[in-house]
């Protein structure tokens, strides 16, 4: 039975020393002050009590600005920061930062949102905004005063990260973290690496073949020792946080042994749409997705297998899945899930109706197809004529277009279809040199390196151009009987001063955006964001633009929104910069905003530790105490959450959240409640 | 402002989660929606912590109106959820010994872009307040105080 | 690039040196002094009782306006020259009491 | 100065040198950031607020200026020119000159009293010339480091900031000076420039009083900006109909641009919903080809802009000439109606392109693409290795990119500098 126990010492009770409060009420370059009236705001609180000095400044985060404040806590003795400025989400780390430059524990700052909860949403009235202002910065010194010194939680980091994805990104982002000397699990859904990637014949503007590339990634990946590969796998649970999370991952068999593999892959008859080629052709269940894949064995489709014995020399041999599990920890997670073409709904632009309508995925797989030198045939028909629709499923307008089934318009560019489109347009041109080529765009947006020489190419492959706008969308229908092509194409061409064209084609491609993947699952675990338009929400676009809100989550490629095969490779290396930055040392801090429990006023109710839903955060211990064996709450700070499921319940107070203490918001409702005379007094 | 100045506000106190209803207030702002400014957003971790007395006591302060924004179903505390309002309910009954109007405390579910959602509840809460008018003239005394 | 030793020489001698290398600037540097300074007095006599706009300080001292806004902008930056409303599409400047005294 | 070593040497200190400098600071490794102006902070720095979340520029920047500044795997090398590098010891050894300041930066205090004490006016080049500082100063109110420098074309060698100065600073006896740094790798982040205003002869040759570049434009909507507010700078005169001519540095085959430069609708597009604000009143036209807004939020904020009533008008600009009151008068060919029309304005902007910073890139020996941005041999495979080995580019060095762009090309360059550190660095003695 343990003595008396340690918690970690309060160094300083807040009314030990005498609070002196620096208050510094940023203009954000103009942001704010051009609806709060700063200098007011200033005067007011430097009276207020316990406030020593009250400034404002153009900019408080620049470096002249922070050198302000650190200057104040050396010369004037400040130990208590209250800023107001834009977000704490944008810029508590970097005034934390100045503060402990200047000496003082970066917890006895306190920053109030001014920007985004204040001057830019009251713009038109200047009065109440400046009122709000005094009134959240008065909430603020009232917490500050009740603030005390706190460490960060340090904990030791695993240097192992998670990739989820196996496409383009996730296969970069594990090469270049491993090249870090941090370990890597990369797990694939599907029983292949290489991921949308692999379905592409040509990537622009190198016209590489995009199999060769990942090949070679996929054999830089492979020599790395310190790279495990899961195919067939998938996360089915997460715990913990930053620096230590337990993964589970399961992983379905193979189905297929090497020795095997031959025998089986012939004598399997069973077929089921190939996925690989957007299900316009067939292929076996067990299966390679294509030539030159990784692994090279082949595996068994599980989905699609209808579990019948397949005879091999005689014998029938009966597949099984006998899935695996995994538990591993991880001190980073890499989402690297990618996207899906956006799949046009039944009847959109004669979608799923025509069959001469495809998408620009499946046009791709279907020119694969077709040997060089021969003519494309489409439904039995010779194509000559062919109609390319841009922004299809992108770019949708908010009441023109039906939303989809969970209600959601795309109203996003998807960036890559312009661009593709055209790379397919001059190929057609190359391959078919008889075939005759239009487009119908909103704006073309060939905006990358190389990319505008390719929509000059198109143009001067006789491409045709026609420009519809958004809310006037071209109609596909079926031609009438008899006619020479199947499909009509009708358009209110801008270009040529909104004349209703009609064109006669063969083949109508719709150039699909992309939409994430249905990635609900891994959401839900990891608790991360998504936006408006359903990818994954970074922190900030260009704060911290690869990073998610939870700490120790990363993005890399599509999963984060529309972008090319160059743009994912550099997301998912800068993914892998911020992993690298991470763990490198071996070691996390996490703020210290946990439970701790006042043993002067614990009496052991225990209405805490049933209160507590995580998993050894909050336990009832027996201590000796004056040779009386009582029994009082402990914390164990690296699985408490901050959540305070404990606070609320204690009839004692004799719990609280570090930094979010009760006492503290009451001081914060005091100060927003109090009547302020002084508003005006104060001012004369 | 200043009482002589304009009429005295009732003032809206906003518990708001980091994780929710606080960025959904940062979202707002970045698309610069307006919204009356007599709304005061704390941020709090989880709403959990507060004891159902902390919201009877916020109203004897003056504080007219009260919206706690939580991330329902979407946080990453287990406990939120089912725990926030449960705790909503303990304080509606102490309200009503108080005979506190019970509108005036409200919980929504707010994400981190519910811009839409947020301007709703504020609006409305402001709008009520205008019709019911300050805290401090309902509010009876605790009845074993 | 470097100079091979520079410790030993003093720096009556450097500034010496400096003008001498810098002769052409420094007289070219002058001459442009000086007109800025005949500039700045006419714009600031103008507008030291009554605000004036760009175009109307341009008329009277007989120079360009978009010169004479550099001008008026340069000497607001330093505090010398304030803002003093507006006419019509045109803000009005003037000569700041404080740095009158 | 004495030779330095470092892990890795960047070249700019702009947004995406700053970045990648932090990035490989953050995972250990030494760094020397290299700048040839007085101050880090690049282009960015001079921005208003940024697209397409709206945040005031300086308070994205200002803070990574900061970071860089205070860090302690950072040496900070501002004002310094590269002369060339040579492959040394399996890594680069860089030759660089100190320009002298005339000011010693261990001194200085960034209170600028040498500033208002110093009777020559100059036009600042923060400001695009038309804002003005002195001959001596702080370069611009937010600059890292907070130190003066001293214009000696432009000095007439009065001795005022030498009395002035209350630490003692000033120093007419600098010199340049040379010294070497030894580097395992180099990421290149030279930046751009703008387009020359006056390349194009039909609209203009920069002769036009009211056509601007875009700069000069975000330094209007600035609050540090010159004038404090938007004013045209031909006579002062708040603007009540602004044009914004798109592409009119890009794309275009007469000036040898072809390419797309990328930010320039979004930057119209976001100084026209600013503009809107400042000036409730004031028309604004925008006249593009192509409305490119492919980025992440990029689409949502065109629809706000049209919502808002900036007029998107597909024309292509034949010429822009000026009236008696040196108002600009553009005449366009509206394509999407067949005809030519002319419409005068109080202001027109140039929404111009971008064309590489080529001195410090023909320093590194890096071979160009034709569209003179550093070339990137396998663009699908390592999007930032340079053809050199080693030598790792990010940003707008290697072609047009916004700011989110250029901040993930530079922590990719970083990964992959650091990669090469770590695979080469064994093998490397310091001699």
């Amino acid at each position: 039975m343990p003595e008396k126990k340690q918690t970690p010492e309060n160094t300083h009770a807040p009314d030990s020393e005498e609070v002196r409060v620096g208050v510094y009420t940023c203009h954000c370059g103009g942001n704010i002050s051009h609806v709060v009236q700063c200098e007011r705001v200033a005067k007011l609180l430097g009276k207020m009590p316990g406030v020593a000095v009250a400034r404002t400044d153009p900019s408080f985060c620049s470096d002249a600005g922070q050198a302000i404040i650190e200057q104040d806590i050396k010369e004037l003795g400040i130990n208590r920061v209250v800023i107001g400025a834009c977000a704490p989400s944008l810029h508590e780390q970097t005034f934390r930062n100045a503060v402990t430059r200047a000496g003082l524990n970066p917890y006895l700052y306190h920053h109030v949102g001014l920007r985004e909860q204040d001057s830019w949403v009251h713009d038109s009235d200047k009065e109440g905004a400046t009122e709000k202002a005094v009134r959240l910065m008065s909430a603020g010194v009232a917490k500050a005063r009740l603030l005390t010194p706190l460490e960060p939680i340090r904990l030791g980091a695993e240097k192992q990260a998670l990739v989820i994805g196996g496409g383009v990104a996730g296969l970069r982002s594990a090469l270049d973290i491993a090249r870090q000397g941090i370990r890597v699990t990369l797990v694939e859904k599907s029983p292949f690496l290489g991921g949308r990637m692999a379905q592409l014949e040509s990537v622009f503007p190198t016209d590489e073949t995009p199999r060769q590339l990942l090949h070679d990634l996929i054999e830089q990946v492979t020599a790395q020792s310190n790279i495990t590969i899961l195919t067939a796998a998938e996360v089915t649970a997460v715990s913990g946080y930053v620096g230590n999370f337990n993964v589970t991952v399961t992983q379905h068999s193979r189905g297929v042994s090497d020795e095997m593999a031959e025998a089986l892959l012939a004598a399997c008859t069973q077929e089921t749409p190939d996925a690989f080629n957007y299900g316009l052709t067939q292929r076996k269940v067990i299966y390679q997705p294509y030539k030159g894949c990784y692994p090279p064995t082949p595996a068994v489709d599980w989905e699609h297998y209808d579990g019948q014995p397949i005879q091999v020399n005689g014998k029938p041999v009966v597949l099984k899945d006998e899935p695996q599990v995994h538990q591993l920890t991880a001190g980073a997670i890499v989402l690297a899930t990618g996207f899906d073409p956006y799949e046009p709904r039944l009847g959109e632009y004669g979608y799923g109706e025509i069959p001469e309508v495809v998408t620009l995925p499946q046009l791709i797989r279907i020119l694969a197809q077709v040997p060089d030198g021969e003519s494309l045939i489409w439904n039995g028909h010779p194509v000559r004529d062919v109609a390319l629709i841009h922004c299809v499923g992108s770019r949708e307008i908010d009441g023109i277009h039906e939303p989809q089934a969970d209600g959601q318009v795309n109203n996003y560019c998807s960036r890559v279809c312009c661009t593709a489109s055209l790379h397919t347009a001059v190929e057609l041109r190359k391959r078919f040199p008889t075939s005759n080529l239009y487009e119908l765009y909103q704006d073309i947006r060939t905006y990358g390196r190389g990319h505008e020489d390719i929509y000059r190419q198109a143009q001067a492959s006789m491409v045709r151009f026609l420009r519809y706008h958004g809310d006037e969308h071209p109609e596909v229908m079926a031609a009438p009987a008899g006619d020479k092509h199947p499909v009509l194409v009708r358009v209110k061409d801008h270009l040529t001063y909104g004349e209703e064209i009609e064109i006669p084609v063969d083949l109508v491609v719709l150039a699909v955006g992309m939409m994430p993947r249905q990635i609900d699952d891994l959401v839900d675990m990891l608790k991360v964001s998504r936006g408006t338009d359903r990818f994954l929400l970074e922190v900030h676009p260009k704060l911290r633009p690869v990073e998610m809100a939870v700490r120790g989550i990363v993005l890399a490629g599509t999963a984060q929104g529309p972008m090319n095969i160059q743009e994912s490779l550099s997301a998912a290396s800068a993914a892998a910069a911020k992993v690298a930055s991470l763990l490198g040392q071996g070691r996390v801090e996490l703020p210290p905003f946990v439970a701790r429990v006042d043993e002067s006023k614990c009496d052991g109710t225990g209405a805490c530790v049933e209160a507590c839903l995580e998993e050894g955060a909050i336990a009832l211990q027996t201590f000796k105490e004056n040779g009386r064996e009582v029994k009082r709450a402990v914390v164990t700070p690296a699985n408490c959450t901050g959540c305070g499921a404990c606070v609320g319940v204690c009839p004692n107070r004799a719990i609280d959240v570090q930094a979010w203490t009760l006492a503290q918001y009451e001081a914060m409702v005091d100060a927003i409640a109090m009547d302020i005379p002084a508003f005006s007094e104060a001012e004369k | 402002m200043a009482s002589n100045e304009k009429a005295r506000q009732p003032k809206i106190l906003i518990l708001a989660t980091l994780a929710g209803g606080y960025a959904g207030a940062d979202s707002t702002g970045q698309v610069h929606m307006e919204y009356p400014p007599n709304t005061y957003i704390l941020p709090v971790m989880c709403p959990v912590m507060f004891p159902p007395e902390f919201f009877v006591r916020a109203f004897e302060r003056g504080i007219d109106g009260i919206i706690v924004m939580y991330s329902g179903t979407d946080s990453p505390y287990r406990v939120e959820a089912d725990g926030t309002a449960a705790l909503i309910n303990r304080a509606y009954t102490l309200m009503k010994e108080r005979s506190i109007d019970i509108r005036r405390l409200r919980l929504a579910a707010i994400c981190t872009v519910c811009v839409k959602p947020f301007l709703k509840e504020v609006n409305q809460m402001a709008d009520l307040l205008k019709g019911i008018g300050f805290v401090g003239d309902e509010i009876t005394a605790p009845a074993a105080a | 690039m470097s100079e091979p030793q520079i410790e030993t020489i003093s720096r009556g001698d450097m500034l010496k040196k400096l003008r001498a290398e810098h002769a052409a600037s420094v007289e070219r540097t002058q001459i442009l002094f000086r007109e800025q300074r005949a500039m700045q007095q006419s714009i600031c006599q103008l507008i030291r009782e009554t605000p004036k706009t760009v175009p109307e300080i341009a008329n009277a001292i007989g120079k360009p306006s978009q010169e004479v806004l550099w001008f008026v902008a340069a000497l607001k930056k330093y505090g010398i020259v304030i803002e003093a409303g507006m006419c019509g599409d045109y803000p009005l400047y003037q000569r700041a009491k404080e740095a009158q005294a | 100065m004495e030779n330095l070593h470092a892990d890795a040497l960047v070249v700019g200190g702009g947004i995406a040198g700053m970045q990648a400098a932090l990035d490989l600071a953050d995972q250990g490794f030494q760094v020397a950031l290299l700048e040839r102006e007085p101050s880090i902070g690049g282009k960015m720095i001079t921005l208003s607020k940024v697209f397409p979340t709206l945040d005031c520029c300086s308070c994205i920047t200002t803070p990574k200026m900061s970071a860089v500044a205070h860090h302690p795997n950072i040496r900070l090398l501002t004002y310094c020119e590269l002369e060339s590098i040579q492959e040394n010891n399996g890594g680069y050894r860089a030759k660089v000159v100190q320009k002298p300041r005339y000011v010693d930066a261990r001194k200085c205090t960034g209170c600028r009293e040498c500033e208002y004490a110093c009777p020559v006016t100059v036009p600042s080049p923060f400001d695009r010339g038309l804002g003005a500082y002195r001959a001596i100063r702080v370069p611009f109110s937010t600059a890292v480091p907070q130190t003066a420098v001293l214009d000696m074309e432009n000095c007439i060698l009065c001795g005022k900031c030498e009395k002035e100065c209350p630490a003692g600073a000033v120093d007419f006896t600098q010199r340049p000076e040379s010294f070497e740094i030894q580097a395992t790798t180099i990421v290149a982040a030279s930046g751009f420039e703008l387009t020359p205003l006056d390349a194009k002869k039909e609209y203009g040759g920069g002769k036009l009083q009211n056509v601007i570049d875009p700069l000069m434009m975000e330094r209007f909507l600035a609050p540090t900006g010159p004038y404090g507010r938007v004013l045209r700078p031909g006579d002062g005169k708040e603007p009540t109909s602004i044009a914004y001519v798109q592409c009119a540095g890009s794309r275009d085959e007469t000036l040898g641009i072809t390419y797309c430069s990328r930010v320039c609708c979004m930057y119209a597009i976001k100084q026209a919903m600013l503009i809107s604000g400042a000036l409730p009143m004031a028309e604004i036209t925008i006249y593009y080809m192509d409305i490119r807004t492919f980025g992440k939020g990029y689409e949502q904020f065109y629809q706000n802009a049209q919502a808002m009533g900036v007029e998107f008008v597909r024309g292509k600009v034949a010429s822009i000439r000026e009236d008696d009151e040196q108002n600009p008068v553009v005449n366009v060919e509206l394509t999407e109606e067949g005809r030519k029309m002319e419409r005068t304005f109080d202001l027109v902007v140039l929404s111009l392109g971008m064309v590489p910073t080529l001195g410090s890139n023909l320093s590194l020996g890096l071979p160009i693409g034709t569209d003179r941005f550093i070339s990137i041999p396998a663009p699908n495979a390592s999007p930032c290795a340079s053809a050199r080995p080693g030598i790792f580019v990010t940003g707008t060095a290697m072609g047009p990119m916004d700011i989110v762009d250029s901040i993930v090309t530079a922590s990719s360059a970083a990964a992959a500098a650091s990669a090469y550190i770590r695979a080469h660095q064994k093998e490397i003695v310091y001699a």
